[in-house]
């Protein structure tokens, strides 16, 4: 054992004494792991926060299918589907999506009409006809605060004005963040909607394992409805989300490849120096698989380094800096959800899975080449 | 005068509620006298005896608690039944502990809990005839009736 | 397809040890068609020189082997919630055919890879290295089997359906149903238990005998009672180990042991039983190898640190299986 | 009592079957008592340093035979080349061939890093030497940075540090001044008075004609004979 930790500090101290090349082998693997790790950690944090607004989803979403599509739903459903036995509450919800063609946005509009304050909403909820509560999201891109006024167009095209009574806090924006809420009878004239009908139901389920026998009742009972329980909601996202992530990866997997040809490269190209080193090395009696091990714990030191280094600055960009970089590349995700600030969220099987991803092809690169310097003939170095 | 009537009524309930034993919930550290296993990560299913001293024991399902039950007395317990105030069971539709009596027992359905095949206590006999229905259950049957035959042996 | 990351690095990594080992094999190949010890030829001081590479390449990829066993078992648990009705990586073995196989074949390559980089190890520190040939011999014969486990992997995770309902731990090990999963779990505990500690005993037993008198018949026992004593334990896992480690008497998963709600417990536990069995293995196959005093050198030396090995690894194993069944409060056998 | 080193009809091919064959040693039969002085002399290029590689176990000859002490190393795989070359030999290079920004200390202790020793075994012997070679206040320097000189006995001692028996010299005054050559002639005489058995390859004069030689063979195309 002390042999090869004497290796391993002979290998540190020579790698110390040549920074320059090892400082690009370093840098460039560095940002190859920082890449891939961004891209890890975004996923995870994305779908961590789905699965946290979904926490507080209702158990059961009832909706109405006409000719295959979502329909209004007659509110008499919500008295049938009460009567099961381990349903809860049930709540017709009404809600719908407002575009604004001037500002180019789209909100979704949710009706109200019970007093209970929701958290992290300053100010209250509307009460009565002209008033609204904001998400941050359109409070910002109207530039409004509490007390002053939204303007909103509705289904027979005039203009309201809304008294702003309350504003949701930053902590809830992806909830909250393109949401605007009104009374619900307010919302029913704004949409011109029957009174007998309602957008959806949430059905409140108290047993968790009895919410897939309920979606079956209700779907035997009213045929034409479409039960969504919440777990298959989770199941989508996590669906989604895996796929993105590999698609991504798959596409950066091209940086790793060019990560591979200069690891390559560089094992390859060994200096004269190195060259002669290992011959004086082998001349006063190193074996081939000591210099091996050398070469091994040098590769060691450069991927553990790298990787470490790669791990934090993905995890600083991603968490501190808002994913800045990636931005583009998440369009697709910022459809779904608003800006907003990332939970640090990582586990052991992503590290894992990463380590799988920028340790191996470096190790499968170096290998050819270290073994060539190994088998250099000792007395190379006295017939130099 | 009706008014009246409801809110006698409402006091008395509140009242009984306030005076009768009301069953602690577990803690995290809390097992299943018969089992051993931990009582808090399946609370969906839990059911608890209160005695008559205040002490209560928690176990993970109808099935464990009606073992216990019917060895009683057994020589690892000096309690007998006669100490027990109340037994308290999980409902199934409301996730609720409500006293035995008010709970109707369905056996052989195919909704197992943590300690496989169980017994699943619904209230109200309408109720427990859909979960029969909904849930393959073969037989309904009621605290009075139960003996430890009919409780499942695995 | 499911492109996971873990799945993703699975895949490359076990490309790239199949890209490996299909070069050392070939290096093998050329190595053997003109191997002669006998000869001081330039020619054969490169062959010699070859050797390393083909033991590094094989090293290299072996050791990636055993760790992607560990990654597979890692990223089922990880994408089990995909699937509707897996609760932990039965499910996502379920979840298509193939996930079993693999799963078999990571095993047999586990045992096989150790067992050929510990010979190749031997071999190298004799000067004659007699094993050359069946080295090499045994590295063609364990390329394949690289390739097929990636073969297979690929397909198992291409054939993935996210859709795919599929039965979890739950109604696999439980009792009543008719497979072969099922029929462990239904194994009575004390007979079960029995088996399982005679098994262990007579292990260990032969391991002191062995260690204390260089008779071959012992070595040949234990190679009998590793390969009994690792079945048994696994049968014993499903059978009662699992119960006592969740505590739960219906819970028969042999995997969720690895999850972090049992403290990565299954992994000591499953890292004792396999390895201790590997060194339980060794000593009986060291004595097929050919008789060359050289050899015979080797094998004595290192024998010894074999047999402790699988000593320890096994009792550390049997500590963690005993642990819950005489310290917890479960209690499977009353009532 | 055997010789310390037999060569039986040593020969070295290199690039065998070629079209650039080169042949090194032919038939070179000659041996070497323990404790013993040896000059190999000859102009450069007459294989004398072929020779020393294959008597240093550094390769293997192409065909004859070859004994270190007890052991026959001339078809032993390289793995026990090196091992028999770091127990049994101390080699001193025409170039020194110091790693010259590491520091004294650990370019001496480099041949025992693949052998194992415990440290403190390793230092006490890395203190031996440097004491013996006058060294022990620069052993934390940097070889880069020190003389001539003192470069040569950093050789010297690394040559040292395996406590070999056999001492390996190729061209070692080829770049030194005469006052240096001559302090490296009195180290070896006080090597040789400890019973070390010296092999020298030389065509420095000065060296041959030393008196700490006992024998001198000279070399010419590969073949070695006796020199006068």
């Amino acid at each position: 054992m002390s042999a090869r930790l004497k290796i391993l500090e002979h290998a540190l101290a020579s790698m110390a004494r040549r920074k320059q090349k090892n400082f690009a082998i370093i840098a460039v693997y560095t940002l190859t792991v920082a890449t891939l790790a961004s891209i890890l950690f975004l996923t995870q944090a994305l779908r961590n926060e789905a699965a946290n607004v979904l926490l507080g989803a209702p158990d059961l979403v009832v909706q109405r299918l006409l000719a295959g599509h979502h329909d209004l739903i007659p509110k008499q459903y919500a008295e049938q589907i009460a009567k099961l036995p381990g349903v809860g509450k049930v709540t017709p919800r009404v809600w719908g999506y407002y575009y604004d063609s001037l500002k180019k946005v789209n909100f979704t509009l949710l009706g109200v009409n019970d007093a209970s304050e929701p958290p992290l909403l300053a100010g209250h909820l509307p009460t009565s006809g002209r008033q609204c509560a904001l998400g941050r999201g359109i409070a910002d891109t109207y530039g409004v605060e509490i007390g002053d006024s939204l303007v909103l167009v509705d289904s027979k095209n005039r203009t309201l004005l809304y008294e702003i009574t309350g504003l949701f806090s930053h902590q809830s924006s992806l909830l909250t963040n393109d949401l605007i809420l009104l009374p619900e009878a307010e919302l029913r004239r704004f949409f011109a909607l029957p009174d007998s009908q309602a957008s959806d139901l949430a059905v409140q389920v108290y047993n968790e394992q009895e919410v897939s026998t309920l979606a079956k009742k209700i779907k035997h009972q009213l045929p034409d409805t479409r039960p969504i329980g919440k777990m298959e909601i989770l199941h989508t996202y996590d669906t989604v989300f895996n796929w993105r992530s590999g698609i991504m990866l798959t596409i950066f997997s091209s940086a790793l490849i060019a990560f591979c040809i200069l690891a390559w490269d560089k094992a390859t190209g060994i200096s004269a120096e190195e060259k002669r080193e290992i011959g004086i090395l082998k001349a006063i009696g190193w074996e081939t698989s000591d210099v091996l091990l050398l070469k091994f714990w040098e590769g060691l030191a450069v991927s553990l380094s790298s990787f470490l280094l790669g791990t934090i600055i993905a995890y600083l960009h991603i968490f501190f800096f808002g994913a800045g970089v990636l931005g583009p590349v998440i369009q697709g995700w910022s459809v779904l959800f608003p800006k907003f600030d990332l939970t640090p969220a990582i586990d052991l099987y992503q590290i894992f899975a990463l380590a799988g991803l920028t340790i191996i092809p470096y190790i499968a690169c170096t290998v050819i080449p270290s073994w060539k310097n190994a088998v250099t003939d000792p007395d190379s170095v006295m017939r130099s | 005068m009706r008014i009246l009537i409801y809110l006698l009524l409402c006091l008395l309930l509140f009242s009984s509620s306030c005076f009768a034993k009301q069953p602690q919930q577990p803690d995290k550290k809390e097992r299943c006298p018969v089992c051993g296993m931990f009582i808090s990560p399946y609370r969906d299913w839990m059911g608890t005896i209160l005695f008559k001293d205040d002490s209560q024991l928690f176990f993970d399902g109808a099935k464990d608690l009606f073992r216990y039950y019917f060895s009683l007395p057994n020589k690892n317990d000096s309690r007998t039944r006669d100490d027990i105030a109340e037994i308290y069971l999980t409902d199934y539709y409301s996730v609720r502990l409500l006293p035995v009596n008010q709970l109707f027992l369905v056996l052989g359905s195919d909704v197992s809990g943590p300690m496989g095949h169980e017994m699943i206590p619904v209230t109200g006999e309408e109720a427990a005839k859909t979960f029969a229905k909904d849930h393959n259950g073969q037989k309904i049957i009621s605290f009075e009736q139960l003996t430890p035959q009919l409780i499942p042996k695995d | 397809m499911l492109l996971n990351p873990g799945i993703l690095a699975l895949l490359l990594g076990c490309s790239l040890a199949f890209a490996m080992l299909l070069y050392a094999a070939w290096l093998g190949l050329r190595i053997l068609s003109r191997w002669d010890p006998q000869s001081s030829s330039e020619a054969q001081l490169q062959l010699e020189r070859r050797t390393y590479l083909v033991s590094t390449l094989t090293n290299y990829a072996f050791s990636f082997e055993i760790l992607s066993g560990l990654l597979f078992i890692f990223t089922l648990e990880d994408i089990h919630s995909l699937f509707i009705g897996a609760m932990c990586a039965t499910g996502t073995l379920n979840a298509n055919q193939i996930g079993w196989l693999v799963l078999l074949i990571k095993i047999v390559l586990f045992f096989t890879a150790a067992i050929w980089v510990h010979f190749n190890r031997l071999d190298q520190r004799t000067e004659d290295t007699p094993l050359v040939r069946p080295k090499y011999l045994g590295l063609l014969l364990l390329t394949p089997l690289v390739g097929l486990d990636l073969l297979l992997q690929y397909s198992y995770f291409t054939g993935l359906q996210p859709e795919i309902i599929t039965s979890c731990c739950g109604s696999l090990f439980t009792l009543g149903s008719d497979s072969v999963a099922s029929e462990l779990a239904g194994l009575p505990v004390e007979p079960t238990m029995l088996t399982f500690f005679l098994a262990a005993g007579i292990f260990l037993i032969l391991l002191v005998l062995c260690l204390s008198s260089k008779l071959a018949l012992f070595r040949y026992l234990l190679f009998v009672a590793s390969l009994g004593l690792f079945f048994v334990s696994l049968a014993a896992i499903v059978s009662f180990i699992s119960l006592y480690i969740y505590q739960m008497p219906t819970h028969h998963c042999p995997f969720d042991m690895l999850q972090a709600n049992y403290g990565f417990i299954g992994y000591p536990l499953y890292g004792g039983l396999f390895i201790g069995c590997l060194y339980g293995l060794l000593p009986g196959l060291a004595q097929l190898l050919p008789k060359t005093l050289s050899l015979h050198i080797e094998i004595e030396k290192t024998e010894r640190r074999w047999l402790l090995r699988a000593f320890f690894a096994i009792v550390i194993f049997l500590l963690i299986v005993a642990g819950p069944i005489l310290l917890g409060p479960f209690i499977l056998l009353s009532y | 009592m055997a010789a310390l080193i037999q060569a039986h009809t040593l020969s070295k091919i290199y690039n065998r079957h070629q079209a650039d064959e080169v042949r090194a040693l032919s038939e070179v039969t000659f041996s070497v008592e323990a404790g013993e002085a040896v000059v190999l002399q000859g102009p450069s290029g007459s294989g004398k340093t072929s020779l020393l590689s294959l008597i240093g176990c550094m390769t293997r000859p192409t065909s004859g035979q070859l004994r270190i002490g007890e052991k026959e190393v001339s078809r032993l795989p390289e793995p026990f080349l090196a091992r028999v070359r770091r127990e049994t030999f101390g080699f001193i290079f025409q170039q020194l061939n110091l790693l010259r920004d590491l520091s004294v200390l650990d370019n001496i202790l480099l041949p025992l890093y693949p052998a194992d020793l415990k440290t403190a075994e390793m230092h006490s012997r890395a203190e031996r030497v440097l004491e013996q070679l006058n060294l022990l206040e620069k052993q934390r320097m940097k070889v880069a940075q020190l003389s001539g000189g003192e470069q040569q006995r950093v050789a010297i001692a690394r040559a040292l540090i395996n406590q070999p028996e056999i001492i390996i010299a190729d061209e070692p005054t080829a770049h030194l001044d005469s006052t240096l050559s001559k302090e490296l002639l009195v180290i070896l005489e006080h090597l040789k008075k400890d019973g070390k058995t010296i092999v020298f390859a030389t065509h420095d004069p000065y060296v041959y004609q030393h008196r700490l030689v006992d024998r001198r063979f000279s070399m010419h195309d590969g073949v070695l004979r006796k020199a006068e």
